[in-house]
């Protein structure tokens, strides 16, 4: 799973690559598809919301392009941006990897925090990428959920924040487990509103990021096939040396017993999203 | 090889063992050396006094876990009058690695909740090893909103390698159960004071540190994940645990730096066990104390100063 | 021997073949028997709508299990615009028997739930033949709470046979799980309509009962028990389920004369199943009103009005 | 299990009895334990609250057995004792059935409610007697419960209700049915006020007591071995045919799938309910 989700780098050009070329439609790209082996031209991945024509096999997003599948053309307003990591326990490496994320992904953090319209409505949008170091909850990550929720409950309007995480942001120690206590708090006092929060797991979303604000959610969307748990499968394969179930800690297995409310393939993500924020128009959202 | 088990006792008795036996020599060899021994032993017992004032993270993550430490049932036991345990989530199951119940703390009524560890093989199985399933958190959720009902403080003891990562603890919503106890610990409207006894490994642990108050006894450690974990998955190799254990900055003395946890309670030269009444009878004095001060605060204004606290934990660079 | 099917429309529909027969058989006889046959229609169309008007306890029984009576599913489609459903109790699993989401009715959006009986051994085998477990009590009142948070009127659809006997029930706490909905819906800050359209089975349906105004479709029933069990715990004799169905007084006009239902939505001789449109448009315009209705009380006075009403079903003697 | 719990009636003295007499010291009684066979006299039983000294196996209690085990002495006043159940369906027998239950208790119905002291803290305690046809909830059940709730809130002490019952009064069809919904509401008005509620299931608790009132307290103690569960045994054998396990809906099994706080055993139990109390002073509670 963690394989298929993170093995896909190719699909993300880094300018002056193969890819590059190809995305940019200099190169007819052949993509093989790590669930079903059918061949898929990027074009034709990229009309499809980058799922599987055959299979369904859902395609790891970049934050970017998840904001352009939810969010209304030209309505995604970013905020927080200049929020950038610092190596606070002077942690051997960190700073070397916060540098080869940021330059692999053009992005400052692992989470993208803006104001948009979806359908026309008015939410706070959150998307995590899972580029940038796994989208580990740090410091950064923390903050800018908790400016998200606070924003969204200064303006009295919908929060979604889309997950997808390995956990917390081990380089940071304690201050990143600590993120997980302080979203939470931040969420406590968004409900106390009644306002709405949903939540979208995407592949994967574990460890501190599922122990905290993304499950906290009134509404909890899953994409199909993803990885969704508190630990992670190897740890569990060590921990218990059996053989796992066939479905264990995906999507579905998750909707099987009772954590999740639906799960939403892409196509019709942001159909579903617009229907939700309707039926929660009035009250105090907006 | 990374030592897996605190040793220095062990060498030190050695150590000890052989002055023995110099001291009898000497005696049978109708030597005087009566003062020079006096030294000696001063000397010596100095030597271990600063190295237990000196140990590395790593020595100290090996003592938190040591199989003598007394465990959290001990503490409340010792700590607290008229223990009532309480059982059960009311929904699934009772966890014995999560223990929660009520009782009295110089005539104040708190509901009290921790991991539990097991002394040996036998009782570790029972318990778990202290690594609680969702019905353990679901307990202490339970337990905490009934904290509440009767306004009563909570204290929490905190002594865990994590969260248990099995298959059923994932089949009954191990993140979810977490992220509640979290959430609701937030904003609960009574104070709450947290103790890491020993271990505080990764979310498992965390759930029952969100608190007014976070003391660590000196010994103890608190981590966001175990050294190993993180060695093995940033450096692909475990076996510089030793190594991650200093770069994760988890000690008492570091989590205080961080300005995470508020107090430290000092243990005895060689640790908890050494001399357990001693180091209760500290944690019940702190404790105590503690309640006191945070009974003393107007709760509108208690529940602002934890959420400040929570909101602020963190650092970043803004441009 | 306790008859088992409703199978009043068979012998019917034997009855009408052999008019046919008799009517081909005096026209190849060249008879003009024209008016006498029409009177004669009549009069067994009559009949047959008169039974439905006078059907016995115990065929009401039979008729509102029928297998091809309407679902919720069915009426929830039919009657609710945009509707989503949502699954999961967060804890344990998602119970198919138990169905619940949100939708709008006349545009707006309210909060709905019921239970799930399938069509065939398939669908049923899937449903759990519309019997629930726990996690299904726990999804109801986890969605109660959203629809309180939100701020949205809730409708509950009630056809069970009751909450499901079994060892994993009982392991998961059934009886916990079905008294917290009951406590919870009758403070539930939000107007609560509920509908029994087919089976109404003990505290299992009453799960979903409690609320403002209690409906009940003309051939459906709610009763402390199922007629066979009371049949067999009381009188030791299962056989006479269908005397028993009587002395409960569990149809739509008992439960309406002792004070329990509001309102009774008539169904089209047959039964539902005969003009299911016609019987959710019936069902749709009445939602609608109660809704209007109870929206345009005072939310105070609302929750006043359900505990009053609550307080004061039973009756005794006080000396 | 139901058996061994209302197989003892031999142990009730109805005057003129032998049961009678021997209870009255006239006879000297050898009673056999029902679960180890040991051979004890009336008098031992009674010294020891009714357990087994052999085996600890709790005999079923009166309703004023109950209450004298746990209330300080002569502490107790009745209320509400002149409720009295009306045939309000002319169900057939039901009045027989009621007749034969009073005389046979000399009890009016199954629940017998007031105010005490437990170690000199004032408490509301009602006491279930499962001799009253299998201690049933009908209306005037469900009304006791309600009335004693309400004056343990008007009071502001706290409640203590001790359930023994076989579910809900069938002969009163609905009305009885809807005493679960009555109490469930009470009782959230009076949680509401922040008060004690403890619960005590003995055996058996099932049905519409169990999934009502007797669920809903703050603190709830079992008696040893006591029955207690939604659907009675007999039905689910019938519905699963299966062999049950070994201890299902025993106290024991209820404790370990997390039901109840604790198992209580008799002669301990007015020593937890005191600290109980104690622990719960102050605050709302007195
Ligand atoms: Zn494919
Ligand atoms: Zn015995």
């Amino acid at each position: 799973m963690l394989k298929n989700a993170f093995g896909k780098q190719k699909l993300i050009p880094v300018p002056g690559s193969r890819e590059y070329m190809e995305s940019e439609g200099r190169i007819s790209a052949q993509e093989k598809c790590p669930s079903c082996s059918r061949r898929i031209s990027e074009l034709e991945l990229k009309e499809n919301h980058k799922v599987c024509p055959e299979c369904q096999y859902h395609y790891s997003m970049t934050a970017w392009e998840r904001i352009e599948l939810i969010a209304d053309d030209q309505s995604f307003q970013e905020f927080n941006s200049g929020l950038r990591s610092i190596n606070l326990l002077d942690f051997p490496g960190y700073n070397e990897k916060l540098t080869g994320a940021i330059s692999k992904t053009g992005l400052n953090e692992a989470l993208i925090t803006g104001q948009c319209t979806i359908g026309g409505y008015p939410a706070i949008l959150g998307t995590m990428d899972s580029r940038f170091m796994m989208a580990s909850m740090g410091s950064v990550v923390g903050e800018k959920v908790c400016r998200a929720i606070e924003k969204a409950a200064d303006l009295k309007i919908p929060l979604i924040l889309c997950a997808a995480s390995g956990g917390a942001r081990m380089q940071e120690g304690m201050l990143s487990l600590m993120q997980m206590a302080k979203t939470s708090a931040a969420l406590d006092k968004f409900h106390e509103q009644g306002l709405l929060y949903i939540s979208l797991l995407t592949n994967p979303t574990t460890g501190g990021v599922a122990a905290s604000f993304a499950s906290l959610a009134d509404i909890i969307l899953a994409e199909p096939g993803a990885l969704i748990g508190f630990a992670g499968p190897r740890v569990i394969k060590q921990t218990i040396s059996e053989i796992l179930p066939e479905d264990f800690q995906k999507a579905e297995f998750m909707l099987k017993h009772g954590m999740v409310d639906k799960i939403v393939s892409r196509p019709v993500l942001k159909d579903m999203v617009e229907r939700l924020l309707r039926l929660h128009l009035g009250g105090n959202n907006g | 090889m990374v030592k897996r088990h605190f040793d220095y006792e062990e060498k030190y008795r050695n150590l000890q063992g052989k002055f023995e036996e110099l001291q009898e020599l000497s005696r049978s060899l109708q030597f005087d050396l009566t003062d020079e021994f006096k030294l000696l032993e001063e000397k010596m017992k100095d030597i271990r006094v600063n190295k237990y004032q000196n140990l590395t993270a790593w020595e100290k993550i090996l003592l938190s876990r040591h199989s003598e430490r007394p465990t959290v049932r001990d503490y409340i036991e010792f700590i607290f009058d008229d223990w009532i345990e309480m059982h059960g989530d009311r929904c699934y199951g009772d966890d014995r690695a999560m223990i929660g119940g009520i009782a009295s703390i110089k005539g104040i009524p708190v509901t009290v909740l921790g991991h539990q560890k097991g002394r040996g093989t036998n009782e570790n199985l029972h318990t778990n090893f202290g690594m609680p399933h969702p019905e353990g958190y679901r307990k202490v959720e339970r337990l905490i909103l009934q904290a509440e009902k009767f306004n009563r403080p909570v204290m929490t003891l905190v002594d865990t390698p994590g969260a248990y990562p099995g298959v059923g603890a994932e089949e009954r919503g191990q993140a979810g159960a977490i992220a509640r106890v979290l959430m609701t610990l937030s904003s609960l409207k009574v104070p709450i004071i947290a103790v890491v006894t020993g271990e505080g490994g990764s979310g498992g642990a965390l759930a029952l540190a969100v608190s007014d108050r976070l003391l660590m006894l000196s010994n103890s450690v608190f981590s966001v994940a175990s050294a190993e974990a993180c060695a093995s998955i940033i450096w692909k190799d475990a076996g510089r645990a030793e190594e991650m254990a200093s770069a994760l900055r988890l000690t008492a003395q570091d989590i205080k730096d961080l300005g995470i946890a508020d107090e430290i309670v000092e243990e005895p030269t060689g640790g908890a066990h050494k001399d357990f009444e001693n180091t209760a009878q500290n944690l019940q004095d702190r404790l105590d104390r503690n309640l006191q001060e945070l009974l003393a605060i107007e709760r509108h204004e208690l529940l602002q100063q934890r959420y400040t606290r929570l909101r602020h934990i963190g650092r970043f660079q803004e441009n």
